[in-house]
């Protein structure tokens, strides 16, 4: 009983630090998009205002059952693939429940909230949102190759999927890291990352010009208060996995912010410096070069 | 004993007298046809009863005190007795279908010619002088001239002098051959020439044979020789036609059969020749016809041909066939030729009496629909004559292709099976052409878009509920036309009931267990009863539903292992299966037995301990199978392609099974599973088998039909493992080395992965609900294939695994699916849309269908990935492992489609007033949620079954703790992951209640921000058609047909053989006349180079 | 082929010479409303005018017609062409021109709408142009009275004062600069 | 004796019923505009007012939503494209947490830029009953005040606050985006001072702002209220 009572602390914390890093995260690097554009841009809390808002909206509707529970899949995709991944080497708090499942688990548990949420938008009834579901799905699917790839290679290299032992293998320096041991793996991951955090260029299924918003054309209030909240955590969870794929994982928690805020950067100075993929196009980028790299660094483990 | 010139004196007397008792009455004078045509069986069945079987008694009668030839020579032995008994039993339906038939036809002259005709056949059977044999050939031919013309139109009377110029050619050479034997041996009795044998070992003796053996050969209608023989099939009477390839054809085949042991080695090698060219070459010529008869015709002389191929061979390898089980050769002959008798005399007949003449190309056929009786008569005789078990002639094949087999002989046996695959192809276009239902526009490529189906015109109710109604019925239609085909169908299951029986049993019946594998073919007549008195379809599906469950629980417990496993989902899963057939309303003959039958000959492959008896269930299973297809509304094309490609599967198993365990035996017995579990490449039939299906009974041949493949593949594993390249290929060459070390698992892979990714990626495009769970359920075999062919115990846990998910899920979808397209009469997805508000509980099943099927965590489907790239992995497989992840990304988008576009978005006005699926329909979606349920929370529940399943098989690599798996590579607790997915989910839920108990409206359809406009139409706010453009865009070119392509190109390449054979048929009789003059120098220039 | 009545109208026009208007340089000849399409007709098929700039109509209740003027446009001499034709103000029906350029619809829709004139045939000529569900007479007459219509209809707000707009530039705004104008 | 009490509770029961289906009458919309058969694809509950909450809770609700102001990108009117020039660096309106949104559903602020003519009236009702409350409305530019320039067309409305509740009204033609800023400033202002309660006003004036809204609007083919 004391054990469960002490892991449920221990979620919490996890919980709650994620969450809030999430969030700052994403109001700093909003920051920094606004320093590339010459702007000072919004607050860094500005995301905890906007949920705080959307939850104090007065009135919201709902088209129904699935639609409702849309965000709520969405948050707990988001939850639940934070808490299947280790956040921090060794650390009795951030190891969450990875022992649930390895590497595998964490990446199929990640369609669990896009398939609620793509059900919820589906119920909408609204055109664009079908739309955008249909562009991003078609997107991810092309993004998982080099994303796959990459994985095979990394488990074939250290022959484990267990995320904590990747990251145990990758400690003792930095020339130990996938990133340099593996480096094909690592620009294969990089690139589908790139399409995984759905900035430029491959903005498809936002595409404020073309199906504006796409899948919660129709969600509002605290519905949107939680994908947003879903965002946050959702995001720091991808970092945290990134990191601890190709750049050695984290020992500490600040080794975890510094690392995972440097690869947000880059997926964020790529996102202001590009227009946008048409889906057919971006689908066929990374089926083309990403994909050949990825079957580059499989191979080279074949040999 | 009755004296057998009882018989010809009978049948001669009657022949005379018949003039006089016909004035008197005519009734009276058919009924003493009937009466003496009824004698002509008996005799025989007296003389059989006499004659001691086992040792194939022989008696021998003279006449008038003279010795033969100057009185007649008459031998009755078994082998006589029982032709004569089919051969007179065919002649006596035949009087039975002219019977009170007030046409033209059946005139008083007829009924003398018919009586005439079956005593010059009587005598061909008996005679064993050859003067005396071609005396009566005389007889019969000239009866049969006569015959052809009484139907009394200028095509009949053209075609009977052809058959007289082709009679009279054939009879001069006869002469010619009997007067040189005559010459050389000295006598005319058959056994004394036997007797001398030598002889005739020289080139005069073999030439004298020869013109004997050509003239019969001719009678026959040899390939390229019987423009003649074509032309009288299709001009003639049904019942004459019947008469020739039945009573004629196989009386002077029996002369042939008796002389062959005057045959030296050159000799039987031409017959051979002979017959083998006519068989194939006739299926190839009929597969082009367009006219019924003439298709009939050429299937009956390829018959014919198969025939005397076979009397050649086992003459030529007399010692591969002794081994089999009683007469050696004569057994054959007796099967293929009664088989063939019975069943093409009823095809002619059923031609008669539905009075269809022309196929047309299956597109643009004037449909002659046949009633429920008719197609079942045309159903058994045509899968007879096809050979499909039990009727005699699958026996028959199976004992010919394996002693060919074992003899090393293999391009004959190919040429017999390539033969009898056309055969099939025709005889089933024929069948499904005559079955279909008027708007079945008979080729079904892909999915009907956009045109909805149109309504089916009501049916008109069935009159008479009684047995006695239908026997009434049968009898007022064409007046007792129909008693013709009925008796012949009847003989036909009798034998073949009697045949599966001994062949099954061989004699030993130890316990009901033994009988189980004759368990599908006691369900048939059983349910067929069942129909006849009219048992209520509920009650018959009822029925079967606890007879397979009764039938699980008394064989399955006997099973261990993997074979457990399969015979679960075999049995359990079709069990549950059954349940959404309750909600069908009316009658629905011969459905609900044949379904039993599937399910039985599927538990059956588990039980069969010799390859016979596999092969039985296996094409019992096919044959089952496809009739279930064929009752599809647009199915006809779809079931073709499903027969076709099953069949061919088939004999490639079958050959496959003679070569041990060498690669060939691999790759043939490969291909024959990979057919049945619609590989890539061999899948081209599946979509349209799946789809076209009757919606509530698809769920049978995607989840448990395609599982008898893979069960066969576990079994037969070892072959597999063996490199698929034989030593020595290519030896010394770079490609040596390259090849070198390929083993059959190895291709499996990536086969299996091909199809997974294939299947998904197909289904991706489909706006037809069926086709797109048709390609899933392709795609999850594929996964299936390569998990087995990891050849790991990880790999074959997965693949265990998954087909038992897959049974579960896949069921499922498609009864969940079919409760769909019942209530909304679409298959068409972007027809539908938002039914989630109407049809909850579908919905929720689907959604948990989805869950499972594409792998997302906590549900079950993910404990298939996780399994599959551990084991991937650990075994190497990188590259497939990539490949299949890609796959599973695509099922997910078709998925997400299937979901969306039929339970989410706009619902249509004309689905505001759809309900519920029926309750029988949700029954089997609730017990598969409940069993995905279980084994999503508890996975060790199935995991470690599993685990001990293929524990005999290979070294443990995953340990237990807890619940938690582990691999080499990671490990998974499946109950913490539903745990913790329960936790995440229900704390953001309470989360929102508590912000939203108020003050949240739900709100109606078109209440959707579109752009500051309102939607008018749901069909124009509903996105669903074509819903992946952008993919299509970017890799569309994937999905081109090339496998379809491929496939077209054989069928036209076969074609195109048929027409160029075809342009040798001028009909002219002088062309004619020459081809056999040519035919007969070709032959004896072939057989004096062999000399 | 031109027909008889249509080779009868070009040789009136060139009879009666484009008049050139002297400020913009463009050229317009008036025709007769039964002749006009016959005569478009001709302009589009045999002298190369084969793009219709638009098409437009001037309400001079004065004369009690409208002017309707077809502009269009010859690519290869670069030379634009105004039709002119003139029809009654009451009962207007003109002849469709949507047969010889399909966009040619769109303004006649506009022109039923606005002005009430009828084109028999053209396709979707009562589907609403702009005003949804207008029931007055259409707008562009002159007869319409908008101000009073405006006044009736839209709440207007009291105490609005309307100003010369220079005099009160002059006045209020930049009164230090108002010598310099 | 007990029959009779039986009898009057059975009377009770379906006079009780009959009330609550009469209240439940009154809660339904007509949607009178909408044909027939298109009356099942919309929702025709009337909206009722929500109130805010009690004390500081307000506050920081109100704090909460002034700092968060999410525009509804629509541009109604030629002002709108004073509009864009608030997103540049020179203006960056992301300072005071206002942002673009592309839909109704997920915006706070409606700005009616400039004119609105009676065709674009009928959108401008229809998205602004979308947005989800509390909401505000910005009037931009001397159009909308009283009609400005176009006041006298046939075409154009001169008060939009005869339609809708407006919050604040920014005058000129155009307003700088300055002057814009300057509007959502003071919008702001009574954001947190709880003065912008136009969406209750709407809803209590409900029938009102209908009539109004249906006197000029004649092809009202939408139902009465645009959940």
């Amino acid at each position: 009983m004391n054990e469960i009572m002490t892991k449920a602390w221990y979620t919490l914390i996890s919980l709650f630090v994620i969450t809030n890093y999430g969030l700052l995260l994403g109001g700093t690097m909003a920051r920094v998009r606004a320093k590339v554009q010459g702007r000072i841009g919004q607050p860094v809390w500005q995301p905890y205002i906007d949920i705080l808002k959307n939850n104090f909206k007065r009135t919201g509707i709902y088209h129904g059952v699935m639609f409702y529970l849309g965000p709520v899949f969405r948050l707990a995709g988001g939850l639940g693939t934070y808490l299947f991944i280790p956040a921090v080497y060794g650390s009795l708090v951030f190891s969450n429940f990875s022992f649930s499942g390895d590497l595998l688990l964490v990446m199929y548990f990640i369609f669990f909230g896009q398939l609620g949420m793509a059900l919820g938008a589906g119920q909408s009834g609204h055109p664009y949102s079908p739309l955008g579901v249909s562009r991003g799905l078609a997107q991810m699917t092309a993004f998982e190759v080099p994303f796959a790839l990459s994985v095979i290679a990394i488990a074939a290299q250290y022959q484990t999927l267990s995320i904590t032992e990747i990251v145990a293998a990758q400690q003792g320096g930095i020339l130990n890291w996938v990133a340099f041991t593996n480096p094909l793996a690592m620009v294969a991951g990089m690139i589908s990352f790139l399409g995984m955090s759905m900035g430029n260029p491959f903005s498809v299924v936002i595409a404020p010009q073309e199906i504006p918003i796409g899948p919660p054309t129709e969600m509002q209030s605290s519905f949107l208060g939680m994908l947003q909240t879903n965002r946050a955590i959702f995001n720091g969870a991808k970092l945290v996995l990134f990191m601890n794929l190709y750049f050695g994982g984290a020992t500490n928690i600040w080794i975890m912010v510094i690392k995972t805020f440097l690869i947000y950067l880059y997926t964020v100075i790529v996102d202001a410096s590009f227009p946008r993929f048409r889906t057919d196009q971006s689908i066929r980028f990374f089926l083309g070069t990403p994909a050949l790299i990825g079957i580059a660094a499989v191979v080279l483990q074949m040999l | 004993m009755v004296s057998p010139l009882y018989l010809i004196a009978m049948l001669l007397g009657a022949a005379f007298l018949h003039p006089l008792i016909q004035n008197r009455s005519k009734l009276a004078g058919q009924l003493v046809v009937l009466v003496v045509l009824g004698a002509t069986v008996a005799i025989p069945l007296q003389w059989l009863m006499a004659l001691d079987i086992a040792t194939m008694q022989t008696v021998v009668f003279q006449t008038a005190g003279f010795t033969a030839p100057l009185s007649i020579n008459l031998q009755v032995g078994v082998e006589e007795s029982l032709f004569l008994v089919i051969i007179n039993g065919g002649a006596l339906f035949s009087a039975l279908y002219f019977f009170r038939r007030r046409t033209r036809e059946w005139e008083g002259s007829v009924q003398i010619l018919l009586m005439t005709l079956v005593l010059g056949v009587n005598g061909l059977v008996l005679g064993r002088d050859l003067f005396n044999l071609f005396v009566f050939m005389e007889i019969s031919s000239l009866s049969l001239y006569a015959l052809v013309a009484t139907t009394k139109t200028a095509n009949s009377y053209e075609a009977g002098i052809k058959l007289m110029v082709a009679g009279g050619i054939a009879s001069a050479l006869f002469l010619i051959g009997v007067v040189f034997l005559y010459r050389m041996t000295g006598t005319l009795n058959l056994d004394d020439m036997i007797a001398n044998k030598q002889l005739l070992d020289n080139k005069a003796g073999i030439t004298a044979l020869f013109l004997i053996t050509a003239s019969l050969l001719i009678e026959l209608k040899p390939f390229p020789a019987n423009g003649w023989g074509a032309d009288v099939y299709q001009a003639a009477d049904p019942g004459v036609s019947a008469l020739t390839s039945g009573t004629s054809a196989t009386a002077i085949f029996f002369v042939l059969y008796k002389i062959t042991p005057l045959f030296g080695f050159e000799l039987l090698q031409v017959v051979a020749a002979s017959g083998g060219i006519t068989f194939i070459f006739s299926q190839l010529l009929a597969y082009k016809q367009d006219s019924v008869r003439r298709m009939l015709g050429y299937s009956s002389i390829g018959q014919i041909g198969l025939l005397i191929l076979v009397v050649a061979l086992g003459s030529l390898y007399g010692e591969a066939f002794t081994t089999t089980m009683f007469g050696g050769i004569f057994l054959l002959v007796l099967l293929l030729g009664g088989n063939h008798l019975f069943s093409k005399a009823g095809l002619f007949w059923m031609s008669g009496i539905t009075g269809q003449h022309s196929l047309g190309t299956m597109r643009q056929s004037k449909t002659v629909r046949l009633g429920p009786v008719g197609a079942a008569l045309q159903g058994i005789l045509t899968s007879a004559l096809a050979g499909f078990p039990p009727f005699p002639a699958f026996w028959a094949k199976w004992i010919v292709i394996t002693a060919l087999l074992a003899f090393g002989s293999y391009w004959w046996a190919s040429i017999i099976l390539i033969g009898s695959l056309i055969e099939a192809a025709y005889l089933f276009k024929w069948f499904l052409n005559a079955v279909k239902s008027p708007v079945d526009p008979g080729t079904v490529h892909d999915e009907v878009i956009p045109e909805d189906f149109p309504e089916e015109p009501v049916k008109e109710p069935m009159a008479g509920a009684s047995p006695a109604g239908i026997v009434a019925r049968i009898a007022r239609q064409s007046s007792g036309g129909w008693i013709a085909p009925f008796m012949a169908t009847a003989v036909l299951v009798a034998c073949g009931m009697l045949l599966a029986t001994m062949f099954i049993l061989r004699g030993r019946i130890s316990g009901y267990r033994d009988m189980v594998l004759l368990l599908p073919l006691a369900v048939l007549v059983l349910w067929t009863v069942f129909d006849v008195i009219r048992v209520p379809f509920k009650l018959q599906i009822g029925l079967a539903i606890i007879c397979s469950a009764g039938y699980g629980l008394v064989f399955l417990p006997g099973l261990d292992g993997i074979r457990l496993v399969f015979g679960l989902i075999f049995i359990a899963g079709s069990a549950v299966q059954m349940v959404p057939l309750l909600n069908r309303r009316g009658h629905h003959r011969g459905l609900a037995g044949m379904l039993l039958a599937l399910v039985f000959s599927l538990g059956n492959l588990l039980f069969a301990s010799s390859a016979l008896e596999f092969f039985f269930s296996w094409e019992l299973m096919t044959i089952t199978s496809f009739f279930l297809v064929v009752r599809g509304r647009q199915a006809s094309g779809a079931a073709l392609r499903y027969l076709v490609f099953s069949l061919g599967g088939a004999f490639s198993i079958l050959a496959g099974l003679f070569f041990g365990s060498s690669p060939l035996a691999a790759l043939l017995l490969g291909i024959g599973f990979l057919v049945k579990m619609g590989t890539l490449g061999l899948h081209i039939w599946l979509p349209g088998a799946y789809a076209e299906t009757d919606d509530d009974m698809s769920t049978f041949f995607s989840s448990v039909t395609s599982k008898a493949g893979l069960f066969m593949l576990f079994l037969l594993a070892g072959l597999f493992v063996q490199e698929a390249i034989p030593a020595g290929f290519a030896a010394g060459t770079r490609l040596e080395s390259l090849l070198s070390g390929i083993a059959f698992t190895d291709l499996l892979g990536w086969l299996g992965v091909v199809t997974a990714f294939a299947g998904a990626f197909l289904a991706l495009f489909k706006e037809d609900i069926k086709y797109t769970l048709a390609y899933s359920s392709m795609g999850q075999v594929g996964y299936m294939l390569l998990s087995f062919a990891l050849m790991s115990q990880l790999g074959w846990m997965n693949s265990l695994y998954l087909a038992v998910t897959h049974l579960m899920f896949k069921g499922m979808l498609f009864v969940a699916i079919s409760g769909v397209v019942y209530r909304t009469k679409t298959r068409l997805m972007y027809q539908m849309g938002g039914l989630i508000t109407r049809m909850p509980i579908t919905f929720f099943t689907v959604l948990i269908g989805i869950i499972a099927v594409s792998g997302v965590p906590p549900l079950t489907g993910f404990g298939a990935k996780w399994m599959l790239y551990t084991a991937l992995i650990e075994k190497g497989w990188y590259l497939q492992a990539a490949l299949a992840m890609f796959a599973s990304g695509i099922a997910f988008l078709y998925l997400f489609r299937l979901i969306h576009v039929i339970f989410l978005g706009q619902l249509k006005d004309e689905h505001r007033t759809v309900t519920e699926a029926p309750i029988w329909m949700l029954i089997p979606q609730v017990v598969g949620i409940a069993g995905i349920m279980l084994y999503s929370m508890y996975p060790s529940l199935l995991l470690k079954p599993l685990e001990a399943a293929v524990a005999p098989f290979f070294e443990t690599t995953i340990s237990w703790d807890g619940y938690t798996v582990l691999s080499t590579l990671g490990y998974w607790n499946g109950t913490a992951v539903m745990y913790v997915t329960m936790g995440v989910f229900l704390v953001p839920l309470l989360w929102l209640l508590i912000v939203q108990r108020k003050n949240t409206q739900k709100v109606g359809q078109f209440n959707i921000v579109y752009a500051a406009e309102r939607p008018y139409r749901p069909e124009t706010t509903h996105f669903g058609y074509n819903f992946f453009a952008p993919y299509e865009k970017a890799l569309g070119f994937l999905h081109k047909p090339l496998a379809t392509r491929f496939w077209y190109r054989v069928v036209s390449v076969a074609e195109v053989a048929g027409s160029m054979v075809r342009k040798l048929y001028t009909g002219n009789i002088q062309t004619y006349a020459l081809w056999i003059v040519i035919y007969t120098s070709i032959l004896l220039s072939i057989l004096q180079r062999g000399m | 082929m031109a027909t008889e009545r249509q080779e009868r109208t070009i040789q009136e026009v060139k009879d009666s010479d484009p008049v050139c208007d002297a400020q913009t340089g463009l050229k317009f000849v008036h025709v007769e409303a039964d002749q006009a399409v016959a005569y478009i007709t001709r302009l589009r098929d045999v002298q190369g005018y084969t793009h219709l700039v638009f098409f437009t109509a001037i309400d001079y209740i004065e004369d009690s017609i409208f002017r309707l003027t077809y502009m269009v446009h010859n690519y290869a001499s670069r030379q634009d062409l105004g039709v002119q034709v003139d029809i009654p103000r009451h009962g207007t029906t003109m002849e469709s021109i949507h047969h010889l350029w399909p966009h040619a619809a769109t303004y006649q829709r506009e022109l039923k709408e606005m002005f009430g004139i009828d084109f028999p045939g053209s396709p979707g000529l009562d589907d609403s142009f702009i005003l949804e569900g207008w029931t007055g007479i259409p707008p562009m007459r002159r007869e319409f009275d908008t101000k009073l219509y405006s006044e009736q209809t839209y709440f207007p707000r009291p105490g609005r004062v309307t100003h010369d707009t220079t005099a009160y530039m002059k006045e209020k705004l930049y009164p230090s600069e108002a010598e310099t104008w | 004796m007990k029959e009779s009490n039986m009898d009057g509770l059975q009377t009770t029961a379906t006079e009780t019923e009959q009330q609550l289906e009469d209240m439940a009458k009154e809660m339904r919309l007509a949607n009178d505009g909408l044909l027939e058969q298109d009356k099942g694809y919309f929702c025709d509950v009337r909206p009722h007012r929500v109130e805010p909450y009690k004390g500081i809770m307000e506050s920081f609700a109100n704090w909460a939503r002034s700092q968060s102001l999410w525009i509804l990108g629509f541009g109604t009117g030629c002002g709108a494209i004073e509009l864009r020039p608030l997103m540049t660096s020179r203006f960056d309106m992301y300072r005071y947490g206002i942002q673009a949104r592309p839909t109704p559903r997920q915006s706070c602020v409606f700005i009616i830029g400039g004119y609105a003519s009676v065709k674009t009236l009928k959108r401008i009702v229809r998205s602004y009953e979308q947005m989800q409350g509390p909401k505000f409305v910005l009037g931009l530019g001397s159009c909308t005040v009283n009609g400005g320039m176009y006041w006298d067309s046939y075409n154009t409305i001169n008060r939009i606050d005869q339609y809708i509740p407006v919050d604040v009204y920014i005058a000129g033609c155009m307003p700088r985006p300055e002057a814009l800023l300057g509007g959502f400033i003071k919008l702001k202002q009574m954001i947190r001072e709880g003065k912008c309660e136009g969406m209750n006003k709407y809803i209590d004036d409900f029938d009102w702002y209908k009539a109004n809204q249906k006197q000029i609007i004649h092809d009202w083919n939408m139902p009465d209220y645009n959940w």
